[in-house]
């Protein structure tokens, strides 16, 4: 038994390094500098508590029936308290054995991450001190990192000059973080089942009133946390000095998201109908009391709500995979730029100084180019869809693709109309009533915050035809297309008809999302939408929750909003987005807010097996049975 | 009086094998027809060339006096001619009261503005629609399984939300392929006790493929044998099962025979 | 049984006339715009014969590489129905760890050394840049796909989508951002000089190699217990495994054969074109994806054929036509949306990927 | 329940007053407030207000992702190092100054979002960047309507710098007077007749490629092929294979390093190109371009934007990147001396108009630091002499051509030969 666990203390030990050594060779200790040991220790710190965590869930669970089932039971993404209520009296008086046993597991795994990381600076170092260069590229960023890790400076390690005490210092302040681990996890262990007891208590107390407390306290985060901002944006409070704007902009996007989370949460009706108010009030005050780097992003954030609510007609509505849903966005986008900016193309003003306009002045407005870039995307909406509508699945997303690079490198080649890279510049801004929108609200309002405000509305509106549309015979329609496309046709859906709708309506949406782009960007290049953008909108329905427009808003908050909180940390910032993107996939597939009406996933049914189950989440179980899983497939078989 | 449909010569031919020869076929209103043969006989190729999902090589396909060739499969569920299927395919996410909305599909006008806006005549529509689904469900003896999504609804459910389904569209003609398979005895009675529900109160032509005997000698008025994709006989039920070439289609003049009908089938 | 869902196919389609008539004359309209700019202007410019040959030679090399990667792309989809999106990193990876091999061996001189010493130095740098494709390769399926085997489709193409982005990244921040040059070795620099046709040595090689491990894929999926259990898994993943074949085992080893043919890639193109950098796997990556599509995904000799129709059409088509050479992706592009407007399942996907549909 | 809910609602109302109300409060009560409160950067007159102990904030604006970040980090280390030099020489009247570095990603949206972030922190007083022209093309628009002035180390295109906005300043060269030049070079000191002019579709690599051909045709001589690629390719055999069938005397690039060396180096396996000349601009002229390039840079053309530097200040400079850094300044990108001289001409500037306060504060009034930047006049840099002019081109210097030989830079001709 002391084998094992030393042999799993050992093992934690080595993916605590696994993960040090990728923060290592991705620079982290250089960037962070004299205090990057302590910072590593800290995080394998954190491994190690992981790690103890799992195994004292899992030591709890064998107090009272050790048999082989209690390890069986490996806890997975799960790391919260598992049912440990037979274990209470085991855990009461918590021996003084298990203490000794987790310290010495914690500075075991830790001497183990800190031997190694010892080692791996040590060879480094002493190779570098030696004049041995390892290879050219690893020389750009090793001494840094080593340096900074060892503590030393650079020039120190290029002479040689590494102290042995140094690297017995690395491996104690690792030892001391395992220790640290292994203490928090002995203390949690042992408050968890107070804890746990505590409110088992309070549970048979006063059952469903805590319940609604929770349900309250839920309900008016959201309100909270916008008093909150707006009390940020006062003048003289400053909080986490010059982060103030991050913060902010953090606490924006928790406070939009959890309010969608709040009307979840509220009683249908009455009490719905008046957080939903309350809620959308205090949304549209947002333009008025963000400044204007908040502002910008949230504008984006809500530019990219509309794209993705249009791709969701498309691909969670429809079921018609695209991947080049950035064209539409182009289109309008490019579509506002002709009209409104000075001399935007060789061939658009030579055009428009023959019909006697003055190129200098925009052509139409913001609200009269807008039915103009609507049509013109849905135009080619409906282009892009009539060649693609015998076309199913992968075949579809390759196109759309396809057509979408297309679009992006027309943009960048016809430079005659285009303006090629260069780009359209100086497209004019939405103004209200001929005037800026700063002169009608007294100067409340930036020009970002008008952005934002329209994004808003925009969106809002959006989301409203999106969501009326869905609930009509359309929608049904679209749904049964998906589901399946013959069987549709054959029980009289227009299959033409409706996946040009679909695509009409998709594409309309995007591209008011793009001419509100490129009013908020006023100089525009090709680059701005390239298949990024596409994949960024689709990722953004698919971790939300395809088919829900409140997963969307979420998603978009997400993938759009938190970029910019983690600015901080630039370089790293894509691969943390990256990573989250696949771990968050993991634990929730089904997206953060998926919709009510779309649990039952997706499905192919030939790629699941028989006995496939699919947890949407939480809440809902679906089974789907074996016979009607496979029935696609045999109705096709059927018909020879 | 003209048959309500009219089959005239049809045929259906994939790659080398023909799967529908030269099939003429009458099926008057209101009557109940049964189409029999053998596995890989054709039959569903059949109604498939009749919905639309296959255009036959040759023939012509009239219903009440107009053609259905070159038809697409919604248009012909206009004209009045809905079907089920052998393998149940319902939109299996969606509850059975949805599914048979979708039926009526067609039949609802609304413009798509109107559904956005959420005039009053789209949604007095929407009621209406409603509705009707819920008389349809109670009609083939589904009421109370309004909000079950139909995955999860029981096999001989299923089976009768299809026939739901179809009856959405407000057919003249509907076909019925296999509706009785894989179904226990209760549940096969229920379903013939609809099937004359069908004709007797709505006014529904049904033609349907069978392979239950029983059921199809005691609810067919008429009955037609496929075997190979040729029509080998035509009549009552009482005269088909006299029929020689019939017998010896289904039991096989040498055991060589039958094989060969199996394997084709698979 | 294999046959029929081809028929659904037709079945579906053969209604909607106008379609089909639409797709007629499209086709004509185009074809007769192609034979008019080819005959025209394309041969109007009076390019001599030896420069259609080395266009043709440069479409064959480039063709040859995303016939490697695309056969990646289209067996893990025969196997799993997922468009492994990080498949062009997986190259890359190749490619920087040949990159890093060849570094080594020619600080030791063995790139100056007797032929046969730089040629057994070659191969190891190529086992080596696959070895390391192969780890990463299988690493994403254990971490990033295994746990989304039951989920929607959609799911897994963001986890691709996620793992792509984080190897290009990670990548870049241990790598650095400048791209590493490939320095030939003298044995394989320069190239075979025919007349007017200049053939570089490594393009060869390139296209030999290339069609010898597809043809060496071909015969471990057609000819080996392992290709009948891929094909089983392929049909049936739950049959299979009713029939005894460990299908985490199959799906492994397919990520694992996927993963080398794109590790020779990777390298192979590191000293064709002497760069790679963290994100030189994406573009090559898309387009043998399009490849992939064009010849019918899930195909094998699709994916080869498609790709190497590609390479051709892209290195030709912008002379042919007379448009300029930046829109050679749009002529790979159309040509992709062209073919599946006429074959929607690509050149050869009928069995599998019909199926998928 | 009805009364739970409607203290419930009142309590929403309440937060929601809260939230609603604390809007027009900044701008009502701000300038009664302004005088008694010491920490406020900016009153409403325009000016920065620098509390004694904080940090005079320079933003800087960095492709440190996206296409190139290579040269992107390049110039931030020159930033960084200006910073450093600063600092280490007291600063200005004690006050330290501080970089804020974000990603601009070389790229519209990233500058957008890069330039609001700017505009919204109050205590940026000026900002050093953006890197890509199009990512300074995001920048512009919220600049100049925040009033915060910046100097672009690398950002070429002739669009950025105009009349009309008074805040964009730039100490690189325009690409008009590089494209003129080179053209000038090509045709008149090496006295080619045809050439063939490639661009990488970027507005940078486009712009000088169409300014070069322009210039190429007024001298008289022709172009023989327009073509572009994309950055980020590698394989251009098919497209030179059709350059080299117009047989040209040369092929002019307009784009970034690893292409260019790319490009010089397949046209050696190109029939028709094998002995053609081939130049490139300044985006080319790296350690990174003879690399790629590896033997067949040999007698290729460079052309770099660059001033009468002096050859101490440059040693030390490269000297303390090489120590901070541990990598040569070349290996990166070219601009590393332009960034560093951005930052200074900005601090030069700033110690112009700044003043201290009766309470110790640094004062610097935004419109006054706008026209001190347009006034900078003899300011010696890593770069040469900077004078800035009236529409904010604040390069010094010229273009040089240089020409490789032994796997080196070497100058052939323009400025500084004389």
């Amino acid at each position: 038994m002391p084998v094992e666990s030393a042999t799993r203390a050992v093992r934690t030990g080595l993916v605590a390094f696994a993960f040090l050594a990728y923060l290592i060779f991705i620079g982290v200790p250089g960037k962070i500098g004299g205090s990057a040991l302590p910072v590593l220790a800290l995080i394998s710190a954190l491994f190690i508590w992981l790690a103890l965590r799992r195994e004292s869930a899992a030591l709890s669970g064998t107090a009272v029936d050790p048999g082989p089932g209690a390890y069986q039971k490996k806890p997975g993404w799960e790391i919260g308290p598992r049912d440990t209520s037979d274990a209470s009296p085991f855990v009461d008086h918590l021996p003084f054995s298990v203490v000794t046993g987790f310290v010495l597991k914690g500075v075991l795994a830790g001497c183990t991450t800190g031997l190694l990381i010892a080692v791996l600076s040590g060879v480094s170092a002493t190779a570098m001190g030696n004049g041995v260069s390892i290879q050219p590229v690893f020389d750009k960023i090793v001494p840094v990192n080593v340096a900074a890790l060892i503590g030393v400076s650079p020039g120190q390690i290029a002479q040689a000059e590494v102290p042995l005490l140094r690297f017995v210092l690395q491996v104690l302040f690792f030892a001391g973080a395992g220790l640290l681990a292994a203490l928090v996890a002995a203390a949690a262990r042992s408050s968890q089942s107070q804890a746990e007891q505590l409110a088992r208590l309070t549970t048979r107390l006063s059952g469903p009133t805590t319940v609604n407390v929770a349900r309250y306290a839920g309900v008016a985060l959201p309100f909270l946390l916008l008093a909150y901002i707006a009390w940020l944006g006062l003048p003289g409070v400053s909080v986490f000095g010059s982060n103030e704007g991050t913060i902010r902009l953090l606490i924006t996007l928790i406070a939009t998201g959890s309010g969608l989370f709040a009307l979840r949460l509220s009683l249908p009706g009455r009490e719905r109908t008046v957080v939903g108010v309350l809620l959308g009030l205090g949304v549209l005050a947002m333009p008025f009391i963000l400044d204007q780097f908040q502002n910008s992003v949230m504008g984006l954030v809500f530019i990219f709500v509309m794209m993705g609510l249009g791709l969701n007609i498309v691909v969670g509505y429809a079921g018609l995979l695209d991947l080049g849903y950035v064209a539409f966005f182009a289109i309008g986008a490019y579509t506002y730029a002709f009209l409104s900016a000075p001399f935007s193309s060789p061939y658009v003003s030579s055009l428009l100084l023959l019909l006697g306009v003055a190129p200098e002045s925009p052509l139409l407005g913001y609200w009269m180019a807008l039915p103009v870039a609507m049509l013109t995307a849905a135009a080619g909406g409906i282009l892009l869809g009539i060649p693609v509508l015998r076309m199913r699945g992968d075949y579809l997303a390759i196109v759309t693709l396809g057509f979408g690079e297309i679009i992006r490198l027309f943009m960048l080649n016809l430079g005659e109309l285009t303006n090629g890279p260069r780009g359209i510049l100086e497209i004019s801004q939405p103004a209200l009533f001929g005037l800026s929108p700063s002169s009608v609200t007294f100067g409340l309002l930036s020009s970002q915050g008008w952005i934002f405000l329209l994004a808003l509305v925009s969106s809002a509106l959006v989301a409203f035809v999106a969501i009326r549309l869905n609930d009509s015979r359309l929608g049904r329609a679209w749904f049964a297309m998906q589901e399946d496309e013959d069987v549709a046709e054959a029980t009289g859906v227009h299959l033409v008809r409706t996946k040009l709708l679909a695509f009409a309506i998709g594409a309309t949406f995007a591209g008011m999302a793009g001419q509100l782009y490129a009013a908020r960007q006023i100089n525009i290049f090709p680059e701005n939408f390239s298949l990024f953008v596409s994949i960024d909108a689709l990722a953004l329905i698919i971790v939300g929750g395809i088919g829900s427009p409140a997963g969307i808003v979420l998603g978009a908050l997400a993938l759009k909003g938190l970029p910019e909180v983690l600015r901080g940390v630039d370089e790293y910032r894509i691969v943390t987005f990256a990573a989250l993107l696949v771990i968050m996939m993991i634990v929730r597939p089904a997206g953060i807010l998926p919709s009510a009406r779309r649990r039952i996933q997706i499905n192919d049914p030939n790629e699941m097996g028989p006995d496939s189950k699919i947890v949407s989440d939480g809440e809902a179980e679906v089974v789907q049975t074996a016979g009607v899983a496979k029935n696609a497939a045999n109705g096709q078989e059927e018909a020879m | 009086m003209t048959a309500l449909l009219s089959v005239q010569r049809v045929t259906k031919v994939f790659g080398g094998l023909t799967a529908v020869d030269g099939v003429d076929l009458d099926i008057e209103e209101r009557s109940i027809t049964s189409l029999i043969g053998p596995n890989g006989a054709g039959k569903t190729t059949l109604f498939n060339c009749l919905t639309g999902l296959h255009r036959p090589e040759v023939g012509e396909i009239l219903f009440s006096g107009s053609s259905l060739i070159g038809l697409r499969p919604d248009e012909i569920t206009d004209r009045g001619v809905a079907r089920t299927y052998q393998n149940i395919r319902l939109f299996g996410r969606m509850t059975a009261l949805e599914n048979v909305l979708v039926g009526q599909h067609l039949r609802l006008e609304a413009s798509h503005w109107s559904a956005v806006l959420r005039t009053a005549r789209q949604q007095s529509e929407e009621r209406a629609a409603r509705e009707l689904a819920r008389d349809l469900l109670d009609f083939v003896g589904l009421s109370g399984r309004e909000g079950v999504v139909s995955t999860n609804l029981p096999y001989g459910d299923q089976r009768l939300l299809e026939v739901a389904r179809a009856l959405g569209s407000r057919p003249r003609l509907l076909l019925l392929d296999e509706p009785a398979a894989g179904m226990n005895p209760s549940e096969t009675d229920r379903m013939m006790d609809l099937v004359h529900r069908l004709r007797d109160e709505k006014g529904i032509t049904v033609f349907l493929i069978e392979h239950d005997m029983k059921v199809v000698m005691s609810i067919s008025e008429s009955v037609a044998v496929l075997d190979y994709g040729e029509k080998i006989a035509e009549g009552t039920p009482e005269e088909v099962r006299a029929n020689a070439r019939v017998v010896e289609a289904y039991l096989g003049p040498e055991v060589e025979v039958q094989e060969a009908t199996e394997s084709a089938s698979h | 049984m294999t046959s029929s869902p081809a028929t659904v196919q037709a079945a579906g389609t053969e209604g909607r006339t106008s379609l089909r008539q639409f797709t007629r004359v499209l086709g004509a309209v185009i074809l007769l715009f192609v034979i008019w700019r080819v005959t025209t202007v394309g041969l109007s410019e009076g390019y001599p014969a030896s420069f259609w040959i080395s266009q043709a030679l440069n479409g064959l090399v480039l063709g040859g590489v995303y016939a490697l990667v695309a056969l990646g792309y289209t067996l893990v989809y025969g196997i799993l129905f997922m468009i492994n999106f990080a498949h062009g990193e997986v190259m890359m990876i190749g490619g920087i760890t040949g990159y890093f091999a060849l570094q080594f061996a020619q600080a030791r001189g063995w790139m100056e050394g007797p032929w046969a010493v730089v040629v057994v130095a070659l191969l190891l740098i190529m086992f080596i840049g696959m070895a390391a494709s192969v780890l990463i390769g299988v690493t994403l399926e254990r971490l990033a796909y295994r746990p989304l085997r039951q989920a929607p489709r959609l799911v897994p193409l963001i986890s691709a989508i996620g793992a792509s982005l984080f190897l290009q990244y990670s990548v870049l921040l241990i790598f650095g951002v400048s791209p590493h040059s490939y320095r030939k070795p003298a044995l394989i620099s320069g190239g075979l000089r025919l007349g007017d046709v200049f053939i570089p040595y490594t393009g060869a090689i390139i296209f030999v190699t290339s069609i010898l491990l597809m043809l060496a894929l071909y015969f471990i999926i057609q000819r080996t217990k392992l290709g009948r259990a891929m094909r089983a898994v392929a049909e049936d993943r739950s049959t299979a495994s009713l029939m005894g074949v460990d299908v985490n085992a199959v799906i492994v080893v397919t990520f694992m054969l996927g993963s080398a043919l794109a590790g020779a890639a990777g390298v192979m193109l590191g000293f064709h074109n002497t760069v790679v950098k963290f994100n030189s796997g994406f573009l090559p990556g898309l387009k043998a994806f399009t490849a992939a599509v064009l010849g019918g995904i899930g195909n094998i000799p699709g994916a080869m054929f498609g790709a190497l129709l590609l390479g051709l059409i892209e290195a030709i088509g912008p002379s042919a036509l007379g448009i300029p050479t930046e829109y050679k992706d749009v002529i790979a592009f159309s040509l992709l949306v062209l073919i599946l407007i006429f074959r929607p399942t690509g050149l050869f996907g009928e069995v599998l990927s019909e199926k998928k549909a | 329940m009805s009364k739970k809910l409607t203290i419930f609602s009142l309590f929403l109302v309440a937060a929601l007053m809260m939230a609603a109300c604390a809007a027009p409060q900044p701008a009502a009560q701000a300038p009664a407030e302004e005088a008694p409160m010491e920490e406020t950067a900016a009153d409403m007159s325009g000016k920065v207000v620098i509390a004694s102990g904080s940090m005079i904030r320079i933003g800087g604006s960095f492709a440190l992702t996206g296409p190139i970040p290579d040269p992107g980090l390049n110039i931030r280390h020159g930033a960084e190092l200006a910073i450093d030099d600063l600092n280490a020489m007291g600063g200005l009247e004690g006050f330290m100054f501080e970089l804020v570095a974000e990603d601009g990603a070389c790229d519209g949206t990233q500058g957008t979002n890069v330039g609001n972030k700017f505009a919204a922190d109050e205590t940026i007083v000026a900002v050093t960047g953006g890197t890509c022209s199009g990512e300074t093309f995001g920048l512009v628009p919220i600049l100049l309507e925040a009033r915060i002035p910046f100097v672009s180390p690398s950002a070429t295109n002739p669009d950025i710098t105009s009349a009309d906005c008074d805040v964009c300043n730039r100490v690189a060269l325009s690409d008009a007077l590089q494209g003129a030049t080179d053209a000038d070079f090509v045709v008149n000191d090496l006295g080619l007749t045809k050439v063939a002019v490639v661009h990488d579709n970027s507005d940078y690599g486009k712009g000088l490629a169409e300014i070069f051909q322009s210039g190429v045709m007024e001298l008289g001589a022709k172009v023989s092929s327009f073509e572009g690629v994309q950055v980020g390719d590698t394989d251009f055999r098919a497209m030179l294979a059709r350059v080299g069938a117009d047989g040209p005397q040369a092929v002019f690039f307009g784009g970034y390093s690893t292409e260019a060396g790319l490009i010089a180096q397949q046209m050696t396996e190109t029939p028709g190109l094998e002995d053609t000349a081939f130049m490139s601009v300044d985006g080319a002229y790296t350690q990174q371009y003879l690399e790629a390039a590896g033997d067949a840079s040999e007698g290729t053309y460079i052309s770099f934007v660059s001033g009468a530097d002096s050859e101490e200040m440059n040693e030390e400079f490269d000297a303390k990147y090489m120590e901070k850094y541990g990598v040569s300044p070349d290996d990166l990108g070219p601009f590393h001396s332009q960034s560093y001289d951005s930052v200074k001409l900005i601090a030069a500037a700033i110690a112009a108009v700044a003043s201290v306060d009766d309470n110790g504060n640094l004062v610097i009034d935004r419109e006054e630091l706008i026209s001190a930047i347009r006034s900078v006049d003899a300011f010696e840099g890593l770069t040469g002499t900077i004078k800035c002019d009236s529409i904010g081109e604040c390069g010094a210097g010229g273009v040089q051509i240089f020409q490789v030989s032994e796997g080196d830079f070497n100058q052939v001709s323009g400025f500084g030969m004389e």
